[in-house]
């Protein structure tokens, strides 16, 4: 579907981005900052996929029955590896959280800038 | 059946990494073991780059095609004259790892230091992977192994001030990754390929079109976070002072270099695939010029002397954007021998300094007068990395900085010319200052006064990298006359 | 500094939608992502793997080299979260907050660990064997049906999760013996290794796997292997990531 | 149908993702982003990418929401204005 000459897929995955960005930028807690970052990671992951489809296309797995038209695997087993790269992030960075609680007692951004 | 020397490129990345995995085993029996297991792993690495570096001066570039899948269908790991710096790279780790076997002792916790060997592995094996990797996608997930570990090794030695310095690294450098998978995607989407020759042909094939700009523009912001490019260089300071100091050293030497070979690695693609950055090349000499006058001149400012070579990382990746931005061929060899040069003499203070700290307990300068009358041997070394910084003839720092500097002379931006003498001017301040609390004035702690030089495994290294600050110097023709051929093929980005 | 935010966000948000508007549409067949390498993959693949699944060929075969390096950045994690010392409860500064182990169920004393509703725990526990039968599945027949060893170590890993919650932590620790565990945490890097150095040997590539027909048996054997090593090695990283995370 | 429902989708990923960015309650952000990622998982899965949503839906709704809300147990519930 193209509207005002932008794929509105394209234009959806853009939105969540952006959705995530603000999060990311504004919002001062870590964890919601946090998922800001993880919104835009499926927002990319979203694009990758939605670039590999093909319209009426089987998934790439050729059994009989299937075909003649398949979507293109490479985005898929990227997107795969890209989940693991995300989750990987994440607990690091959620184990950081933990320890930063621990040692301030806040996870606010506002308030740990005033602290040493 | 022979084997192909070339075939053997893969196991500068799998040695690291597979010796990560087992050094938890290796540490159930005994938590110093892991030590010597990952100083054999990385000796084995160096000797392995530094094999291929032979072969690659006697027969040319050498392909690796993992799996047997020639581009664009497979992976593609080059190791050419860029690839090259591998070689030192996995020698400074070699020297980076003794030096930490006593360090550790008293600033990290035994039980966690099987956790520090694994991530100090597999920074080896990401950083090496990263500069080999001719895949876009494969240089995502080399670059994630990289950052991952950094950022844990930031906050390793464990208070809640590391890990709030960590976690601002990790949201930056996240950023930053994420900016990379989606420039990925859309060369992807816009070409089909992932391998980086393959998709500039073809994107220079196809019509101009304003997404590949897109996917250039954002790979090239993103690998100016992980340079700590002036202004986007916010999260450097606090990760690289507060990190135990081998870590520092890697970090600040090391690990801000994937933003340079990644910068490369997108004058490439541009050069090749005749995409026109017009304001590339432009902007990349007002940021270095910017980063090279500020870096400095907030480094005068520090009292901590690890904050302080932070800083001054900031101003010498500035050096190395400058050179590539001039475009001239002098400049921009200047550059790439200052990449290992830089690496060199930021590794060579970041272990004179932990020294000084680990000796003494204390970091500031005003804490630290006097302490070249106790540590002598250690703040010689300190003194000689600081003239190599400084760029003072014939030390390693002189001869890149003096090939940029003449790239913007004899490509006419005398002032670009200019903000490299006040960069170097500034520098001189605050070495100055350095020495001077170092060498001329009374000891006021007695932490000072007691001093005792640090173990062997310590000051190895440490005398070893600062006589090595001399050596590349007086050799530092060689260095240039090795990355010249690979020069030419950079220009046609910033000439267009 | 807040206005900075926003408009950094209003900026990247015209950036992008300049960049998109420019792209294929998606879902055509003969833009150019369908037309180079994946068409050759979708055309040879299952001649040239023996895998229907094509994913799982990409994966394990022409693209092996990432997923060695996608096993290593979750090993990273796992070391990563271990190097962080263990935190012990927070200690909470503000008088709203409540007290962590209260967060679900709002009202069980401090001491007493999350309660589940015992619905849930008959459900989980119900279903236990079969989501491991299914795990299993999509290890068994990830080449010809969509799983592999990935979706295996999620799946794994994720029930490992529920019956952690529903059952208590020291029971479900002990599916992943102590004594066992840094020998399974290791197993997607080494494995990937071990195979890899193999191939290197048969066929002059790392981690390529032998073409000839005679070679089948082998070639099934190593494609095994690595698999049973990212979902072994997957699936005990995510249940300790999990456990090293609950504290 | 395919487009009505693929469109349908888009808007409630949106207002999904818009609804983590308003929750204050840390825990109901976190299942609200669960939900978003299962729907992100359902739009694959119609988009010919099975593998994938099992990965997602495994991962990105279960093991990920997991790690936060212990995180959120960890630390705070409330996210302050």
């Amino acid at each position: 579907m193209v509207l005002f000459g932008v794929d509105v897929d394209y234009l959806a995955f853009v939105v969540l981005f952006c959705v995530g960005l603000y999060m990311l930028v504004r919002k001062s807690n870590l964890l919601k900052k946090l998922l800001g970052l993880n919104v835009m990671e499926t927002a990319v992951f979203a694009f990758l996929v939605t670039s590999g489809m093909i319209e009426g296309a089987d998934p790439p797995i050729r059994t009989a029955g299937t075909g003649p038209l398949f979507a293109n695997p490479i985005p898929h087993a990227m997107v795969l590896t890209g989940i693991v790269v995300a989750v990987s992030v994440t607990a690091v960075a959620l184990a950081l959280i933990v320890q930063i609680h621990a040692h301030y007692g806040t996870i606010e951004v506002d308030e740990l800038k005033g602290l040493p | 059946m022979t084997i192909a020397w070339s075939q053997t490129v893969p196991y500068l990345v799998v040695l690291p990494l597979a010796g990560a995995a087992l050094v938890p085993i290796v540490a159930r029996r005994d938590a110093r073991a892991a030590g010597g297991f990952t100083f054999v792993v990385t000796l084995v690495t160096a000797a392995l780059a530094i094999a291929l570096t032979v072969r690659l001066v006697v027969e040319g570039p050498l392909t690796a095609h993992v799996g047997g899948w020639v581009a664009p269908y497979g992976i593609e790991l080059r190791f050419d004259r860029l690839g090259a710096w591998t070689a030192p790279l996995a020698v400074f780790f070699v020297l980076v790892v003794p030096f930490a076997w006593r360090y550790l002792e008293g600033t990290v916790p035994r039980d966690r230091w099987a956790a520090f060997y694994a991530l100090m592995l597999l920074n080896l094996g990401g950083l090496i992977g990263f500069s080999l990797t001719a895949d876009l996608f494969n240089l995502f997930l080399a670059m994630e192994v990289v950052s991952l570990s950094s950022y844990a090794l930031v906050a390793v030695a464990g208070r809640g001030t590391a890990a709030w310095a960590a976690l601002k690294y990790l949201l930056l450098g996240s950023v930053s990754s994420l900016l990379v998978l989606f420039a990925v995607a859309l060369l992807f989407a816009l070409t089909g390929s992932l391998n980086l020759p393959d998709v500039a042909a073809r994107l220079a094939a196809a019509e101009p079109s304003p997404a590949a700009t897109l996917a250039l523009a954002s790979l090239a912001v993103a690998f100016a976070v992980k340079a700590a490019l002036f202004p986007l260089h916010v999260w450097l300071p606090d990760a690289h002072a507060i990190a135990p100091s081998p870590v520092s050293a890697v970090l600040s030497g090391l690990v801000v270099k994937i933003g340079i070979v990644g910068l490369v690695r997108v004058m490439e693609l541009a050069a090749s695939s005749g995409i026109a950055l017009d304001l590339f090349g432009e902007l990349l000499m007002v940021l270095g010029a910017v980063a090279i006058v500020m870096g400095a001149f907030l480094a005068i400012f520090q009292d901590d002397i690890k904050l302080m070579l932070a800083y001054s990382t900031i101003s010498n990746i500035g050096y190395i954007v400058l050179g590539l931005g001039l475009g001239a061929p002098f400049a921009v060899a200047g550059a790439l021998v200052h990449v290992v040069n830089h690496a060199l003499i930021k590794v060579t203070l970041f272990l004179a300094a932990g020294s000084i700290i680990h000796q003494t307990g204390l970091r500031t300068l005003t804490d630290l007068r006097g302490v070249g009358r106790t540590l002598p041997q250690t703040c010689a070394a300190m003194t000689l990395g600081a003239i190599a910084i400084v760029g003072l003839p014939p030390t390693a720092g002189f001869i890149s900085k003096w090939y940029i500097g003449l790239g913007a002379f004899s490509a006419g931006r005398v002032a670009y010319g200019f903000a490299l003498v006040f960069g170097a001017l500034f520098v001189f301040i605050y070495y100055v200052r350095m020495l001077n609390a170092f060498y001329f004035r009374t000891p006021t702690r007695e932490e000072v006064a007691a001093a005792v030089e640090p173990p062997w495994s310590m000051r190895g290294p440490v005398l070893f990298l600062a006589a090595a600050c001399v050596i590349v110097g007086l050799l530092g023709g060689f260095l240039l006359a090795f990355i010249m051929p690979a020069v030419g093929d950079l220009l046609p980005a910033i000439r267009s | 500094m807040r206005w900075l935010g926003l408009a950094l966000v209003v900026v990247a948000a015209a950036t992008l939608m300049l960049g998109v508007a420019d792209l294929p549409p998606h879902g055509a067949h003969d833009a150019p992502v369908h037309t180079h390498v994946g068409a050759r993959y979708l055309e040879r693949g299952v001649a040239e793997t023996g895998m229907r699944n094509l994913v799982t060929a990409v994966l394990l075969v022409y693209r092996g080299f990432d997923t060695f390096l996608e096993v290593v950045v979750i090993f990273s994690a796992l070391v990563a979260v271990v190097a962080l010392p263990r935190g012990r409860a927070a200690r909470s500064r503000d008088g709203d907050d409540q007290p962590p182990a209260a967060l679900l169920t709002r009202e069980g004393p401090a001491q007493e660990r999350i309660s589940v509703s015992p619905v849930v725990a008959f459900v989980v526990q119900l279903l236990g064997p079969f989501i491991a039968v299914f795990a299993l599945a999509s290890l068994y027949r990830g080449h010809v049906s969509p799983g592999g060893g990935f979706q295996s170590a999620a799946i794994f890993g994720a029930l490992f999760i529920a019956l952690a919650l529903v059952q208590g932590r020291e029971r479900a620790a002990r599916l992943v013996p102590r004594g066992a565990r840094v020998w399974l945490q290791a197993l997607g890097p080494l494995s990937f290794a071990l195979i890899g150095g193999v191939g290197w040997v048969l066929t002059g590539a790392f981690l390529g796997y032998p073409a000839e027909a005679a070679a089948y048996a082998l070639r099934e054997a190593m494609v095994v292997a690595v698999e049973i090593g990212i979902a072994v090695g997957g699936a005990v990283i995510l249940a300790q990531l999990f456990m090293a995370m609950e504290g | 149908m395919s487009q009505l429902f693929d469109a349908l989708l888009l808007l409630l990923l949106i207002a999904t993702a818009i609804t983590v960015v308003r929750a204050t309650d840390l825990v109901a952000a976190v299942v609200k982003f669960g939900l978003y990622s299962l729907m992100m998982c359902v739009l694959w899965q119609h988009r010919g990418a099975p593998d994938v949503a099992i990965a997602e839906a495994a991962v990105g709704a279960g093991v990920t929401s997991v790690l936060f809300l212990l995180t959120v147990a960890r630390t705070t519930r409330v996210e302050k204005p």
